[in-house]
């Protein structure tokens, strides 16, 4: 049913996303590769680029998924404007979150200045790590399952109603499984949104080796370091792509086996 | 901190401080050398652990700002320390290295870049620091001086941004400090251009206010001061104050 | 239908007064309901029948109007009881299956949810049980996706049954079943309404749906209800077209005795060999058979296979839809359709002493 | 038809995605502000983000609704290395994009040797910014409309066909309608998303005012030179936030309009 | 149904052999059809009459099997037709208007882009008229949505039969109509099949579908076809009690002779006087009446109501769903269901002289 000329513009655009991750592979320093892999400077940001990333989509989907809900049944113009709210985050350069956040959370910060005599602060320690990734990932998991959630429409909520289902029964056992697929959508595009966060975690939760040092600030690192080899930062690039990718096939491949 | 071999002479002087983890935020510029200071100061103080987070001058500025715990601050540029010093976020500056400019250029210099003049020439990709952050400052009054204008295929917002692309063979050359020459053999090389020597950046270094290692950074800072820290520093290419 | 019923709908269920408009059309109706009463709710395509049905089970609010079950208030200006609390089933036009849970885990739903609120081993095996009684033994563990349209219209229906409401929407439950399968599903939803005290709403394009379930009929045309009363009322002098074109039959509504239907006035008519087997037991009964199959003569028929003859009087001739409509003497009145050929040849005029036979055959009945 | 337990995570999500961007509004120099927003230094990297994004996002729509449609119609397994191989983009960090178009487009690259043979140079061009911003919003526009159209099914495209028509009529007339609302999610997804691109752009397209100086490279600039004081750079934030909000909102009612 | 239609068979527009499994499914049958030939397909639920729709029209592929249309192979091992490639239209169970257009736009459609690839412009003004052939009009600008699900099915009828397929099927295209409605959608699907020429399977659980419609009539079971043969034909001898259940009506096809219908042993049958109106001109029909319509008599009746009286012999006595089956002389063969008392009462037994009474209000007409 697809239509042949479709075919041509389709094959460009994968081209265009493959092809460059390609194109990295051409630079790794293949015989260093398995050392640079095995080093304790890979693993523990990618150990703590995982933790912290999955900790993160566990917060986008128990903040998100509720958010999406009130936006997908609010009235056009509530939910527009709603939208648009959720939407802004994706339009801040990296730069721009980590100061909104410092702003916000970090010493003088509205937020800050009362965790501060809490004895509570944020800014500069793992949580402000989960804290910067939700925030870049939340928009996210909102859009999908809106999206989702509005496709799917209320039908089958307002048949499970008029059969005594209360709203709890209703979206635990039906409106969650009919949105299944564009919540799994969701939550794989906030966790690889999380796992490659980099600009605000920068600035907001800073770059200190197992605290806060996670995947892309270790990759920056290497990039920056003494002599620009980009041997590490490449190689590192190609560990969180591959781990990413494995993450992906398996819950694309599981997805698919749920919706056939 | 990382194994690099030393080749500064005698260690400064002894403090014996007690074991801790002594932060550090310094430029990006600073990395090799900042590294084996680092290990200076851990191989005289057993116990003691200096972490390095090296950024732009900027960033790091912010986030002090901000209230990072860092315990001693070492900026690029007076520009971004000042300003936490006068609001009494750090202790006083102290310069403690100095930095020209050099023309990078591809290994073997395929150009033949010899002067400033030769980086407006048609047909050379001259990529330079943005005129906001340190080295792009320093490069427009090396060019002022020499009289030359051109416009760059790009301002790179960092030092790495140009040597990346120089390196890469993106850009034929451009005006990077002395100490990344050194810090990048084999990828580019350094061409000395007339009146370099005459515009120096200087990097300043301060204590953090309310470091809660303020002794250790003290050491940290007098160590740099010190004549096996100006050593090392000089080892990667830079000036003294 | 029983004098008794109709008169109690005056303390009624379910009462509504409900006014809407959506574009250019527009609703305007009062409706009761009694307890344990079937209201069959018949009109046009487009005449309103199912914004009806979302107004009172909760799915559409009213421009406005009210809505109230028992007393308690569930729909008024300021007032809004939400479906699920309203314990007013529905089941709509289309059969709406989950899509993601098997046709025994949608009846399961029911179970669990509804009035039974079995805990999930119970609802399960009770599913199964509602699945055999709809003929869909076996298919419990499909997906509605590989359920056939009339299928998927049956696990509908009995999960709407099973749901168990004090008061039941049917959205014309029949449509998509076989013809085999129709009767059956029409016995079952008739038993299941009276055994549980269920009052009903059915809407439904089948006039036998009305003359099975129903004690009222209530036409809706354009919005507006154009004939309301009980089902033999109604059918017997339909008032408009629309009704005509499928009424026009003949119910007796009498009592059981020796496998036949005896009337108030004590005809008695024999019945289909087929429904007089369900004629067991004595008991309410409804004898149902068109105007068209009664066949009128001047002189006693002898020697002829009709089972039921009778003498009366024409007590009236009146055009139809279907011919010339004479209505005789009795109760209650038998209706005959004739061509005017036959009006003219036999001679007949209003007081005419006739024999009127029908055929058994020609008689369905229904234990009421 | 909400719960109402749904409403306290919902709040606490738009909190969080909202009040940073309140933040920023603390940190802004007021009295400054109109000169600086008027100012060349504003509105000309504004007017070039405005005109590559939206370029990016026509080649998005070019590219990645095609895409979208080859996938959506896939068999699940290829579907879901097809979709993974998509999403692998968002897992990377700004930095690591950069390095890989360089590596394919650049000068010593596979395809940026070719390219200089015939006279193209891509880097430090206004079409490298392009190329950057696409690769980066691709997979947002490729998964939104994906997901649009596996859930919009292939039901109406059938009864179109019985009715005789081919199948450019049926993607033109029939699917790409039924989609909308998806489609115009992920035009605003990806559009949004170029609009914030700042680390590819920075690596492969450079930093030159008026030609690949976009609004993110422009407040980094700004960052680097106000120091602490981050005045500038906030409000040229705040600029591309207000800029970002007023489109995302006006499409975003359109957008109601057309559903309701 | 005349026996040219039945022979030209032989010489199939479409011929198809079809093998398919889903699951515990299976669906093995193999049907043809004529030029211009129309055949109902009858089955119960779940008996695969909508798959084998889907397989004809190629929106489903059988395991094996072969679909070809006029000689050209459409469906085969190794081949397959797009559906936009091959002229069979599908109406499904399902309405399936397409969202997004107004009702005018959805019938707009089939005009732009099947048979007649009108332009916008005519296609709009060609839909308006279709839309008030099926009663709509003034809701061309209605979107889905807005439509009552009756209103629904009649635009989807109208999108089917306005594409102009040269085969079209059409699947319980009466659902969901209202009882006033469904005769002229009926007549409309009629007309338009004999004017343009065009063959169809109809898919229905109505009877009178079958009879008004179609030249043939297969039945489906559990995927395989059980009985199939003309129209008459098989409703006169069902052969399983699902046939039986919907049929059981006695057909006589004939010509029109001064509004009454004659059949070939030239007896005449006066039909309803609604349906004698439409028997203005002479030409082919058919007279339908239920079998329990037919009164017996042993003696001549007199001074009595039918129109239609004849003598004949009982030719057979057989048990049936309704009662005794009693078959009688004539070309057809009429046939009159009695009850067992009915039978015992007249002393009815093979060759004995019967007389035979229909009231003409029984008789249905149908032009063919
Ligand atoms: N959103 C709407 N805007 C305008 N008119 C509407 C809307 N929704 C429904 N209608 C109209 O309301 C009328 C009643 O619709 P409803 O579905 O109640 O009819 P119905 O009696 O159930 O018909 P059917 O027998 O076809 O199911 C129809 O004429 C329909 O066109
Ligand atoms: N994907 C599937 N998997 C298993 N069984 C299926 C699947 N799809 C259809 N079936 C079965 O195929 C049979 C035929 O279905 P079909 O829809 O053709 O029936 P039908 O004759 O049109 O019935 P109806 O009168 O109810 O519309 C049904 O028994 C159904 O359960
Ligand atoms: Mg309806
Ligand atoms: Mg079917």
């Amino acid at each position: 049913m697809i239509p042949r000329l479709l075919y041509l513009p389709a094959s460009i655009g994968l081209t265009l996303l493959v092809l460059p991750l390609a194109g990295l592979l051409l630079k790794v320093d293949w015989p260093a590769l398995p050392a640079l892999l095995l080093s304790p400077e890979a693993l523990q940001p990618l150990g703590l680029s995982l933790a912290t990333a999955s900790v993160s989509t566990v917060l986008c989907l128990l903040l998100g998924v509720p958010l999406a809900v009130v936006i997908a049944r609010s009235k056009p113009r509530v939910a527009g404007l709603l939208r648009a709210l959720v939407t802004v985050p994706l339009v801040l350069p990296p730069l721009v979150g980590g100061i909104a956040l410092l702003s916000l959370l970090g010493r003088g910060g509205v937020l800050g200045n009362s965790l501060e005599l809490v004895g509570l602060r944020i800014p500069f320690t793992t949580a402000a790590v989960v804290i910067a990734q939700t925030f870049v990932a939340l928009p996210f998991l909102v859009i999908a399952v809106e999206g989702a959630l509005r496709t799917a429409g209320i039908r089958y909520e307002r048949v499970a109603a008029t059969l005594g289902a209360g709203r709890g029964t209703v979206f635990a056992r039906i409106t969650l499984p009919l949105v299944g697929p564009g919540l799994l959508a969701g939550t794989v595009l906030s966790f690889a949104r999380a796992l490659g966060e980099f600009g605000a975690t920068a600035l907001f939760a800073g770059n200190q080796a197992g605290v806060t040092r996670t995947m892309p600030l270790a990759i920056y690192t290497a990039f920056n370091g003494s002599g620009v080899t980009t041997d590490q930062a490449v190689a590192l690039s190609l560990l969180l792509i591959a781990v990413a990718v494995i993450i992906l096939v398996l819950v694309g491949t599981r997805r698919a086996s749920v919706l056939s | 901190a990382p194994s690099t071999a030393m080749d500064a002479g005698k260690p400064g002087p002894a403090t014996g401080l007690e074991p801790q983890t002594l932060s550090v935020y310094a430029a990006a510029s600073l990395t090799g050398a900042f590294d084996e200071l680092a290990l200076l100061l851990e191989d005289e103080n057993p116990g003691v652990d200096v972490q390095v987070t090296y950024d732009g001058s900027s960033t790091l500025a912010t986030q002090i700002a901000a209230g990072a715990p860092a315990d001693v601050f070492a900026s690029a540029d007076q520009k971004n320390l000042q300003p936490l010093a006068d609001d009494g976020l750090t202790g006083p500056a102290t310069r403690f290295a100095g930095n020209t400019l050099r023309i990078a250029v591809a290994p073997g210099n395929p150009l033949k870049i010899e002067n400033l003049a030769d980086l407006a020439r048609p047909g050379v990709i001259t990529v330079l620091c943005a005129a906001q952050v340190p080295c792009g400052a320093a490069s427009a009054t090396l060019l002022a001086n020499a009289g030359v204008t051109l416009t760059p295929a790009s301002e790179e917002q960092n030092v790495t941004a140009v040597v990346t692309k120089i390196a890469g063979g993106e850009a034929d050359a451009g005006l990077v400090y002395t100490t990344d020459v050194a810090a990048n053999p084999g990828r580019v090389e350094g061409v000395t251009p007339a009146g370099a020597d005459a515009v120096v950046g200087h990097y300043p270094i301060a204590v953090v206010e309310g470091s809660a290692h303020a002794e250790a950074a003290q050491a940290f800072v007098d160590l740099v001061l010190s004549p096996a820290g100006q050593a090392v520093l000089a080892a990667h290419g830079f000036l003294a104050p | 239908m029983t004098p008794a019923l109709w008169k109690s709908a005056a303390k009624a269920l379910l009462e509504a007064n409900l006014q809407l408009t959506r574009g250019s059309f527009s609703l305007d109706l009062r409706l009761t309901l009694a307890r344990g009463e079937v209201l069959a709710l018949l009109g046009p395509n487009g005449s309103g029948k199912s914004t009806v049905l979302d107004l009172l089970a909760g799915l559409a609010i009213p421009s406005r109007g009210i809505v109230a079950l028992d007393g308690a208030v569930l729909t008024a200006p300021g007032r809004f009881v939400a479906p699920e609390k309203r314990a007013i089933g529905l089941l709509g036009q289309e059969p709406l299956l989950f899509p993601h849970l098997t046709a025994r885990a949608n009846v399961a739903f029911a179970l669990r949810v509804g009035e039974a609120r079995l805990n999930a081993a119970a609802a399960r095996a009770a599913a199964d049980r509602w699945l055999d009684r709809v003929g869909l033994n076996g298919l419990g563990g499909s997906v509605p996706g590989a359920l056939s349209g009339g299928q998927q219209q049956r696990v509908a229906l009995a999960r709407a049954l099973a749901a168990g409401p004090r008061v039941l929407l049917l959205d014309e439950p029949m449509a998509a079943l076989d013809a085999e399968t129709a009767p059956f599903m029409r016995q079952l939803i008739r038993e299941q309404l009276a055994d549980t005290g269920t009052s009903a709403i059915i809407v439904t394009h089948d006039i036998v749906d009305a003359v099975v379930l129903a004690d009222r009929v209530a036409v809706l045309h354009d919005g507006a209800l154009i004939d309301e009363g009980t089902t033999a009322a109604v059918l017997a002098a339909p008032r408009n077209p629309f009704v005509a074109a499928l009424a026009g039959v003949n119910l007796v509504v009498g009592t059981v005795q020796k496998g036949a239907i005896v009337a108030p006035d004590g005809r008695t008519f024999s019945v289909r060999p087929a429904d007089a087997a369900d004629l067991d037991a004595t008991g309410p009964a409804a004898a149902v058979f068109r105007p068209a199959s009664v066949v009128v003569q001047t002189e006693q028929p002898r020697h002829a296979s009709p089972r039921n003859v009778w003498s009366a009087r024409v007590t009236g001739i009146e055009p139809g839809s279907g011919g010339v409509r004479l209505r005789t003497s009795g109760d209650p009145e038998i209706i005959a359709e004739l061509t005017p050929a036959a009006v003219a040849d036999l001679g007949l005029q209003l007081g005419s002493p006739v024999w009127l036979s029908v055929k058994a055959t020609e008689v369905s009945a229904y234990r009421r």
